[in-house]
């Protein structure tokens, strides 16, 4: 069995789709700012899921509209949304402690770099005159119980941004559990980078342009992969 | 992961010898007395209890603690003029002590569930509480580091719940509630009233329903 | 002018009259268990004092009676209380906040004995066969701007309980600013123990009693004494 | 001692040059403009700022920042789409930046109120934020030592007071300003309607009066 589930590389919105059929029903989870933010749109209702933003609210809905608008009700992204029922409001620390405390179940986030053992770079480009600004990124990457990170395999010069160590200031270190991208979903677990499926390449054009040993999903013992 | 369970002995069902068993109240006010009588009837033994006291006259934890089921009691206050039953196991040295400042107790337990490996407090320090641990001199005091509480699960009561889990209590019951809630693996709440999903004001929600995993309406 | 105010030691009642009086209008506090709970006797309403109780609320009110009582509404010493309008419900890791984070202006607690310096023994005899049992004491007696104590100047056996070094195991170090006994009040600060004022006897007579270095109030410049 | 004032101008005259002063808000949801122009207003400068960010726009913190008086900013993101008057200030190194990553930003502040000397968290474990910093190995995790953010002012924007000073709060506008109540000497707090005393359930008090010295109503 191929592990090539796609002809064609996925675009975003495929790619947010598939990360959306990935969460497991009834869980806790928080979008980080961007890409993620599209996983909301393709989240069941069967699917019962529960989204948390950092500046001190669950059960947040999709963005407002028009007269639904209300300054006092926004993400993390500054961007007014709206309130299910069920939801609930909490402050800064409270909010935080959520994170902190291990109790999302998932969360998404973009990155720059990913490594081999789940570091994480994500928040600053290193470069010098940068005015740095890390927002939850931090809290977000050591807190949930699993860090789905979601991006573009290849940076526009195409090269890697899976590494074998991240050359970008480290948002955490051994964090990532999954990451979803155009060309395939890696899993990352103590055994190394195992690759779930592929989309518009096969497993060995996958590997040329990864300078980090995979390992088809099909060759491994189900036991012993992470996250699946 | 949210489940409505029918009786107290079905929710208590999972809790395994040897657990470390959080359980809300202070004196009786908040104390989930179905849910430690369900306890006491799965004869779950050789328990970690945490709790502001050690049981008052003949019910709730203090009947778990005269059949033999807790190993060790992690309290502030157990000596009452009630608490019989642990006096009798203390004093056989039968029931094992962590006496605990009652703010240490509760910030502990906040840790837990906040992710906070560890903080330092000028509670207890100078004092035979304190005897072994490590302390450092910060914002103008001696201050003494304490560490997080974490248990396999909480037995907790609140007044209402809706259908995504959200609790609210009612006056000085409310007590340990939120914070047993977010520090143990698994919850157990004992509602009076389950409204529908949308009838708490969001505003108004006190324990969050992520933190909870099974409910149980008691009459 | 004599220190002495009354010509017979003070009753339980008349020393918690005094403590009540002196506690500043607006003032946040919160009463132990046993003697100080009847300072609460004594506030007036134009005090507009804000009583604390560990448990979980601002705003208490006097001891409920007949169907009053609520078995959900009880102070620290699990009597049942009531609630006084602009009152509030919080948690206990929010309650004991309040205390150890420096909010409450005065705490009054009972004391086996209390030193020269202000350390604070309330919660052990030391005895080898008793049960130990600390509850929120050791947080109030660090954690409020002002601790008094409530206690009778000695023991049954004429024994002072204002001591040079506490032989009974401590509550806290250093915490106690004010000490109202049947016999005198002693303010302690860093010059020492100041005695404000004398019951039933002189200031003579008091020094004969306690084996501490005791000072006048009226001999000391009134900046140096701390908590008037 | 609770003070109702009538002008946000007579609310904030005694913050002194020099001071630390929180700022509640999350972006402009909780910002309290009204007592942040009063601020501008007062002339006070050297001042240390907290806030999650560094100012947006033409209003608010940015003209406070804009106008020189901050010398240092305590924050976790301030560079945004719309941070330019930030932008400038820092790039001509005219002001000083603490980033902290927004968890330990709001821990550090609760700590602060709640009387917590320092705490261990694994936020930013490994990374250029906790470089220098101790870190111990707690918990499973390696975690690093974090200190309170004390302030001697917070101006805080809230829904509703009570005669009492309790307060609460609307939708997310609540972020900050129960903490940062909680962290500093003296609160000043904006709010849209003052209510009678007894007018809020007390159940739902958010921020309870303890913690709020003055109060100003803004239409």
């Amino acid at each position: 069995m191929s592990i090539q589930t796609s002809t064609t590389p996925l675009g975003r919105d495929d790619l947010a789709r598939l990360v959306a059929r990935d969460i497991v029903p009834g869980s806790f989870v928080n979008l980080g700012i961007g890409q993620p933010t599209l996983v909301s749109n393709y989240l069941t209702e069967e699917q019962n899921i529960t989204l948390h933003t950092e500046n001190g609210m669950l059960g947040m809905g999709p963005e407002a509209k028009d007269d639904e608008i209300d300054g006092d009700l926004i993400n993390a992204g500054k961007i007014p949304v709206t309130e299910l029922p069920g939801a609930s409001y909490f402050h800064h620390a409270d909010s935080f402690a959520i994170m902190r405390g291990g109790h999302l179940d998932i969360c998404v986030l973009g990155a720059f770099q990913v490594s081999a053992t789940g570091d994480l770079a994500n928040w600053h480009t290193g470069a010098p005159d940068a005015i740095p600004a890390v927002g939850g990124a931090m809290d977000l990457a050591t807190g949930a119980k699993d860090v789905f990170v979601m991006m573009t395999l290849l940076t526009r010069e195409g090269v890697s941004k899976l590494v074998e160590h991240c050359s970008y200031p480290l948002t955490g270190v051994g964090c990532v559990t999954r990451v979803y991208t155009d060309k395939a979903v890696f899993l990352i677990g103590p055994d190394g980078v195992t690759v779930r499926e592929t989309f518009g390449c096969t497993f060995e054009e996958l590997q040329a342009m990864v300078p980090v040993p995979l390992v088809p999903f099909d060759e491994k013992a189900a036991g012993a992969v992470v996250g699946v | 992961m949210l489940t409505f369970i029918d009786t107290v002995g079905e929710a208590v069902a999972g809790i395994k010898d040897g657990s470390t068993v959080m359980i809300g109240g202070f004196g009786n006010a908040g104390q989930p007395f179905e849910l430690i009588d369900a306890l006491l009837d799965s004869g779950a033994t050789d328990l970690t209890v945490v709790n502001n006291n050690a049981g008052q006259g003949d019910q709730g934890l203090a009947l778990l603690i005269k059949e033999g089921r807790v190993r060790k009691m992690i309290c502030s206050f157990p000596r009452q003029s009630d608490s019989w039953h642990f006096d009798t196991k203390y004093k056989a040295g039968e029931i094992e002590l962590e006496l605990v400042p009652q703010g240490n107790l509760a910030e502990r337990i906040r840790a837990a569930g906040a992710g906070i490996g560890g903080f330092f407090t000028p509670t207890g320090y100078g004092t035979m509480l304190a005897e072994g641990k490590h302390t450092r001199f910060l914002d103008g005091k001696w201050q003494v580091f304490e560490t997080p509480i974490h248990a396999d699960v909480a037995l907790i009561k609140a007044l209402k719940a809706d259908g995504k889990g959200n609790l609210v209590y009612r006056k000085t019951a409310r007590n340990f509630g939120p914070i047993m809630a977010a520090a143990a693996k698994h919850t157990i709440v004992q509602v009076s009233e389950i409204v529908p999903t949308g009838a708490l004001d969001p505003e108004n929600v006190v324990t969050p329903g992520i933190y909870v995993n099974s409910i149980v309406k008691v009459a």
